[in-house]
């Protein structure tokens, strides 16, 4: 304990946002995952996404931060949004799963967690930190990440267009009203 | 590497080719596109390539296994000649999907970065979550996709999580860099590496349906059209086959002790759980299902064994399942649309159940003998393909020492045997009223190409291995 | 640990040990996975399993950070971009349930069993 | 003349035969069906007989490769033939047997619609049957050991509209696949231990291995397991007598001559490494004495004309183990020899029979037959005088042979031995008696039919008679033709063991009490049987009669011989009743046991597949926490 509070006086103000941070990144992914309503939990979603981008700022990931607003929680968490509002689900039923099942499911997953935790804790787990001389500060900058995907990820870029030629086709063929389908 | 870029402007051209009005042309467009993705396989036979700054591998071993997987999707897109009869297909659709999703499977089998894996792993799973879900107005092939997509996502998450651990203990992506990291296991690794190798290896286990990670496997391809059961259960399996051969076999031959026994155990839970479930069964789709269970068990002992011989068992081994399970496949379809419009009962459970194949040798002797000889090759009887993929996958385990392993495997190849053999009971000594099938000439010689093909190979299982 | 010696590397780096990441993200997946496992909603499940794949770009991302190598961020774009079409298929699929069951529980999808 | 090429043609020609009948069983016409496939077998066995002539006397093996076939890393495995001293005898006895049959067949069968398909089938089988004899290696002969497995599973289920030939069929497969089971993991071991399946490999290197070595006994163990499900040996006999089921020529065939003695060639062929373990030659011992009595005294009382002889096989089959357990392994094969003859005659014989009794195979019904079937009936008579063991036909010499070693390694063997010898002449001859002396007692629309059978039937038996007669010539006592060209593949097991093949310590007088011995008992079956059947013209009780009141039937119509009744009828009768309900609930029940856990278990094990998406990912996660705890948190 006394350990802990020594780290925590040794933390700048960096360090309290950090800590912040996380809390609220973990409060709000609970949310997602407890919300009766579909909305709050969408809603929850998209807060964790921008606690996320904060951390990835803290972390000299500015460009993944904006593309992960950007992509996250504006187009994806947007199609979420569109798809329980046409679906109309905001009533908070269908939710019947014995609390038996529940329980065992955050025993398991509590276990997982825990055993997680404990390992990465471990010593023998411990990464060799980064010599501070040969850091490079610009990683996580727009023009390395550029030079880095359209040089040596050149090939699994392009393909990833052959994914979204799928996604395309597949959503489309899915998704399309049939003569006779109801609207929604 | 040819055949990825042929395939993604095939399916291209494909999807043009849906515009016309006849959809006659799509069939054989699509196979001849496959035949020039085969012959263009090859061009690079006997050297070995590094594409793109070492993300893509060719030499022989991808090469055959490319070679299979188009191999198995031409025989499949060839049966799928009854897209022509029915208002609500969309062939242009089906058959692009198919050959994107096999750029995924190529990818796979010659990945040489974790990102190309991920990627070709994601582009054959969702293009099979479209499959599957490719009969809209039937129900079970609804819930089937919703069940494939959503543990299929869940999966997909495990593999992130191991390979950004991996990436994090050993700071690559390649294989090569992961393996010169993991070549250090005699000075310790952080268990961060060994923590981000279980959760990778589970992912991949998923995608092949090894037990207790083969839960899906059953109600998907149950679900899913029988057409794309049959690609699902032969291409798939390949090539996650070939992904986690090639995993193992790059990277982690250093740390074998640590996961070899995982992965034996899991291939005696998955022999067990395959073969002792599918004696229950009545569908005979179901009991495919299940078969393809018991068939990557027997895959892992190769895995599980990983010894030099684990390559060409395991290329040996998914032709002739992969060849089996299509003509098996094939030949169910033809009884259940058959027996559908005799019936007129909209129950699709009834046809495809065994009774269904009641007396089919007497009517259809050609169907009868390509059933008979592909369930001979998956129950391992010699003489056909089967078992000396049987022999080679034994033998690899006999060379790693894994006795207990052989026995449970053996043991259940002869619980295996019981099913097979109800469908040629029922084929050739109970008495069904039917008429003939008429089977149209593309299905005969696939079928015949089948039994060649699997006799072929259990009389002479050299002729494979000069390939490579 | 002197903070201010090398000013280009960031404060969070010298200051927060990168197993508090890797813990961080282990509880964002496994909230992922509780949550895979309670909930019944479809969509619901679906953006559990979003939330693991954010796990896994946070450790990626502080992973790369960390060790100053640009190949985890460049992974993560992979992710998302997988995501992205996962979820247009996966959003696809539900629609599609919902017009034929008017439901999207998946406890109701039990007819495909044994 | 080149002798690759020659090997090759030997079941390439059957195989041929196999192709057009099998291909076009609809087109070619019946009257060339037969012949072609008859043909077929009689042309591979000249080759044999011309290859046995050319064969050097003290030759050792001569491996005929083929083509290089498959090799697996270090394990190099190729097609190729080996023919030697056993090899050949083995292929005569088949294609000379084989060709017999087939011509037999053409007169039983041609009235079947699917005579073209049975054929074929005939000729599939010896295909099968000489690539397990003529493989170089134990993967070839696995080859044909599975492929005559699955002829057999076929021909039996042949007429497949009666629902009980059906299960017959399923359970000689099953019965078959466990042995199967261990022949696989036998020759699993063999690689594991000697890195390669060649005959010639294999023994050379076992010959340099401490006699009881360990593997070696698992090896051998495992070896017999399959042995004892294709040589119906207890407990995976019971299939045998049902798969009677079948045509009486496959019977003839596959359930007396060749197949069945396919697990006596493995065992001879593996004789180095049965000597190399004694212990395993304890427990052939066992199970052979075991089912030879058993087979024997279940014999006495059926009512079924094959099913008797079938029994008999089951018996015979024991006694042959029984030979090669005291390392008489020419003996063994000696007996394979003559038993081919007179069993194969006898079985059809008894088709024979059967033919003209218009397909009645109860013996309750027969009777009489001498007169109508006179050729059938000589040519019976010898292969029943020549089974039990009678002087001077062939089956004496073989059998006696198999009794002069065994008494050598064990008196009470030798004893049980003698007995089981009284039994099969008892069983015999009362068959013999019931079907062709005394009244015919079917209906009068059978008598009206009966008929000798055409010369295609007749003319195998007689040529089976004559070799039945003076097959015992091959190996007189006192060292004959037989034991000396056999010599040389015993090679291995000399330098092993020498002691086991020292000259015969018994003395020549001691040898001729105890031939004395087994044919004076199996005289007195004879005179037994006699004064039962002939004299008192005893009928088994019909099957409706009340068992537990037999005397009854006897009872009413003759003199009263309580005594005899009791003291003989009685225990032999309750004794034959307990072993074969022994056989057909005990062992039957255990396999089905089996069958019905795995159901069982299946049951339960799909319930698992619980079709909610929320227990599959319960049951992925929990796995995944398993591996965990067992990898990182748990030391063992």
């Amino acid at each position: 304990m006394t350990e802990f509070l020594a780290f925590f006086k040794t933390l700048t103000p960096t360090g309290y946002l950090f800590l912040l941070l996380t809390a609220l990144t973990v409060i709000s992914a609970m949310g997602v995952v407890t919300a009766r309503n579909p909305i709050y939990s969408v809603l929850a979603l998209i807060a964790t996404f921008f606690c996320l981008s904060g951390h990835y700022i803290l972390l000299n990931a500015q460009f993944l931060a904006a593309v992960n607003i950007i992509v996250y929680a504006g187009a994806i968490m947007v199609l979420f949004l569109f798809t329980i509002m046409f679906l109309n689900l905001r009533r908070e039923d269908e939710e019947a799963k014995t609390n038996l099942t529940k329980i065992a499911s955050v025993i398991v997953g509590g276990t997982l967690m825990v055993m997680l935790i404990m390992i990465f804790r471990a010593k023998s787990s411990q990464l060799p930190v980064g010599s501070t001389v040969g850091f490079e500060p610009n990683t996580g900058m727009v023009e390395n990440l550029g030079h880095l995907l359209y040089g040596s990820y050149i090939l699994p870029f392009e393909l990833a267009s052959v994914l979204f030629l799928i996604a395309m086709v597949g959503a489309v063929m899915l998704g399309k009203r049939e003569a006779g389908d109801r609207h929604f | 590497m040819f055949p990825i870029v042929l395939l993604s402007v095939f399916a291209v051209v494909l999807l043009f080719l849906g515009f016309l009005k006849s959809r006659s042309v799509l069939l054989p467009a699509t196979l001849l596109f496959l035949v020039a993705a085969l012959v263009a396989n090859f061009l690079d036979w006997n050297k070995t390539y590094l594409y793109f700054n070492s993300m893509l591998r060719t030499d022989n071993l991808s090469m055959v296994f490319t070679a299979i997987v188009l191999l198995s999707s031409f025989l499949v897109v060839a049966l799928s000649g009854s897209f022509e009869d029915d208002e609500a297909a969309q062939p242009a659709e089906y058959y692009a999907i198919i050959l994107f999703s096999l750029v995924g499977a190529i990818m796979m089998i010659g990945y040489e970065n974790l990102v190309m894996l991920f990627v070709g792993v994601e582009i054959l799973s969702v293009a099979m979550y479209i499959l599957t879900g490719s009969d809209k107005r039937n129900l079970r092939s609804n819930e089937a996709a919703l069940k494939y997509f959503l543990m299929g996502a869940f999966a997909t998450g495990i593999m992130l999580f191991g390979m950004a651990l991996l990436y994090g203990a050993s700071g690559s992506f390649t294989l090569a860099g992961i393996a010169s990291y993991a070549s250090h296991a005699q000075q310790g690794l952080s268990l961060i590496f060994y923590v981000g190798l279980l959760m990778l290896l589970v992912g991949l286990l998923f995608k092949v349906s090894a037990a207790p990670f083969h839960f899906w496997t059953p109600d998907v391809y149950d679900g899913a059209p029988t057409i794309f059961t049959a690609y699902m259960s032969t291409v798939v399996k390949t090539a996650g086959f070939a992904a986690l051969l090639h995993l193992l076999a790059a990277s982690f031959t250093y740390v074998y002790s640590f996961w070899g026994i995982i992965l034996a155990v899991v291939t005696a839970i998955t022999l067990i759980a395959g073969n002792v479930t599918a004696v229950y069964q009545n569908s005979f789709k179901r009991m495919m299902a299940y078969s393809s269970i018991s068939h990557a068990g027997y895959l892992l002992i190769g895995l599980a064994a990983l010894s030099a011989q684990s390559r060409q068992a395991i290329v040996f081994y998914s032709l002739a399942y992969s060849i089996a399970t299509i003509s098996a496949f094939g030949v169910l379809m033809l009884v259940t649309r058959q027996r559908g419009m005799q019936t007129l009962s909209s129950n699709p459970l009834s046809n495809e159940s065994f009774d269904a194949f009641n007396g089919l040798a007497k009517q259809n002797p050609l169907l009868g003998l390509a059933m008979a000889t592909s369930m001979l090759s998956l129950a391992g009887i010699p003489l056909t393909a089967g078992f000396w993929g049987k022999f080679y996958m034994f033998s690899t385990a006999v060379e790693r020492g894994q006795i207990w392993l052989l026995v449970v495997a053996v043991l259940m190849s002869a619980v295996g045997i019981y099913y097979y053999f109800r469908v040629i009971i029922a084929m050739y000594f109970r008495d069904g009223a039917t008429e003939p099938i008429r089977i149209s000439p593309v299905f005969r010689y696939v079928l015949v190409a089948a039994i060649i093909l699997t006799i072929g190979l259990g009389v002479a299982p050299g002729l494979l291995q000069g390939l490579f | 640990m002197q903070p201010t010696q090398d000013v280009l590397i960031p404060e969070v780096i010298q200051q927060i040990p990168l197993t508090y990441y890797l813990i961080l993200s282990t509880v964002l997946f496994i909230i992922g996975i509780i949550g895979v496992l309670t909930r019944r909603n479809a969509i619901i499940i679906f953006m559990s399993i979003e939330l693991m794949l954010n796990a896994v770009n946070l450790l990626l991302i502080a992973f790369s950070s960390y060790k100053s190598d640009s190949a985890g961020q460049v992974f993560v774009f992979f992710i998302m971009a997988v995501a992205a079409a996962e979820v247009s298929v996966g959003l696809a699929i539900i629609v599609m349930i919902y017009r034929n069951t008017r439901s999207i529980d998946v406890g109701l999808l039990n007819k495909l069993k044994w | 003349m080149q002798i690759g090429l020659l090997c090759a043609l030997i079941p390439l020609l059957p195989l041929l035969g196999f192709v057009i009948n099998g291909v076009g069983f609809r087109r070619v016409p019946t009257g060339l069906v037969g012949g072609i496939a008859t043909l077929a077998v009689l042309a591979s066995f000249l080759i044999v007989v011309s290859l046995f002539m050319s064969f050097p006397a003290e030759g050792g093996p001569q491996i005929v490769p083929l083509f290089d076939w498959i090799s697996v890393g270090d394990l190099h495995i190729p097609f190729s033939f080996q023919i030697d001293q056993l090899s050949l005898l083995m292929l005569l006895v088949v294609t000379g047997v084989g060709t017999l049959i087939h011509l037999y067949s053409i007169g039983y069968m041609h009235h079947d619609e699917g005579f073209g398909k049975f054929m074929a089938f005939l000729n599939l089988f010896i295909f099968f049957m000489l690539l397990l004899v003529m493989g170089a290696n134990y993967v070839i002969m696995f080859i044909g050991w599975e492929g005559v497995g699955l002829c057999s599973y076929l021909l039996i289920g042949f007429w497949n509209k009666n629902v009980s030939y059906n299960n017959a069929a399923r359970k000689a497969f099953v019965m078959n696949r466990i042995g199967d089971l261990g022949f696989l993991l036998g020759i699993f071991t063999i690689i594991n231990t000697f890195g390669t399946v060649e005959y010639v490999d294999v023994f050379k290197q076992a010959t340099s291995l401490p006699m009881g070595d360990t593997t070696v006994l698992v090896i051998a163990l495992l070896l017999f397991v399959g042995a004892m499900g294709k040589s119906a040996q207890v407990p995976l006999y019971t299939w045998l007598p049902d798969a009677m089921a079948g045509p009486t020529p496959v019977s003839a065939l596959i359930h007396a001559a060749t197949m069945v003695t396919a697990g006596i060639y493995m065992v001879v062929r593996s004789n180095v490494l049965y000597t190399l373990a004694p212990q395993a030659l304890e427990v052939v011992g066992i199970i052979a004495i075991i089912t030879a009595l058993l087979a024997a005294s279940i014999g006495l009382l059926q009512n079924d004309i094959k099913k008797v002889l079938a029994y008999s096989t089951v018996s015979q089959l024991g006694y042959m183990f029984l030979g090669l357990s005291a390392t008489a392994y020419t003996a063994g094969m000696f007996h394979v020899i003559t038993h081919a003859f007179f069993k194969a005659l006898l079985f059809l014989g008894a088709g024979s029979v059967i033919h003209a009794m218009s397909n009645e195979q109860d013996i309750r019904k027969m009777g009489g037959l001498r007169k109508a079937l006179p050729v059938t009936f000589i040519t019976f008579a010898i292969g029943t005088w020549a089974i039990s063991g009678l002087p001077p036909f062939a089956g004496f010499f073989s059998k006696d042979e198999i009794l002069a070693h065994v008494f050598e390694h064990s008196k009470v063997l030798w004893a049980l031995g003698v007995l089981g010898s009284g039994l099969t002449s008892f069983y015999m001859f009362r068959l013999l008696f019931l079907t062709f002396f005394g009244e015919f007692r079917g209906t009068a629309e059978q008598k009206h039919h009966l008929h000798e059978s055409p010369a295609t039937m007749t003319i195998p038996l007689i040529i089976l008679a004559i070799l039945s007669a003076v097959g015992g010539a091959l190996n007189l006592p006192g060292g004959g033709w037989l034991s000396h060209f056999l010599e040389p593949i015993f090679e291995g097991s000399r330098q092993v063991n020498p002691e086991a093949f020292a000259e015969s310590t018994i003395e020549h007088s001691t040898e001729y009490v105890l031939m004395a011995v087994s044919a004076g008992v199996a005289l007195l079956a004879l005179i037994a049987a006699y004064v039962m059947y002939i004299s008192r013209k005893a009928v088994p009780a019909s099957d409706e009669a009340d068992r537990s009141m037999p005397e009854q039937v006897i009872y009413n119509k003759y003199y009263v011989d309580e005594l005899y009744e009791a003291a003989i009828v009685r225990p032999i009768r309750s004794m034959g009743d307990t072993f074969y309900s022994f056989g057909e609930f005990a062992v039957d029940g255990l396999v089905n046991g089996v069958a019905w856990l795995v159901k069982q278990s299946s049951a339960q094990l799909r319930r698992l597949q619980s079709g909610s998406i929320g227990f599959y990912v319960f049951a992925m996660v929990l796995s995944i926490v398993l591996i965990f705890a067992l990898r990182f948190f748990i030391r063992f």
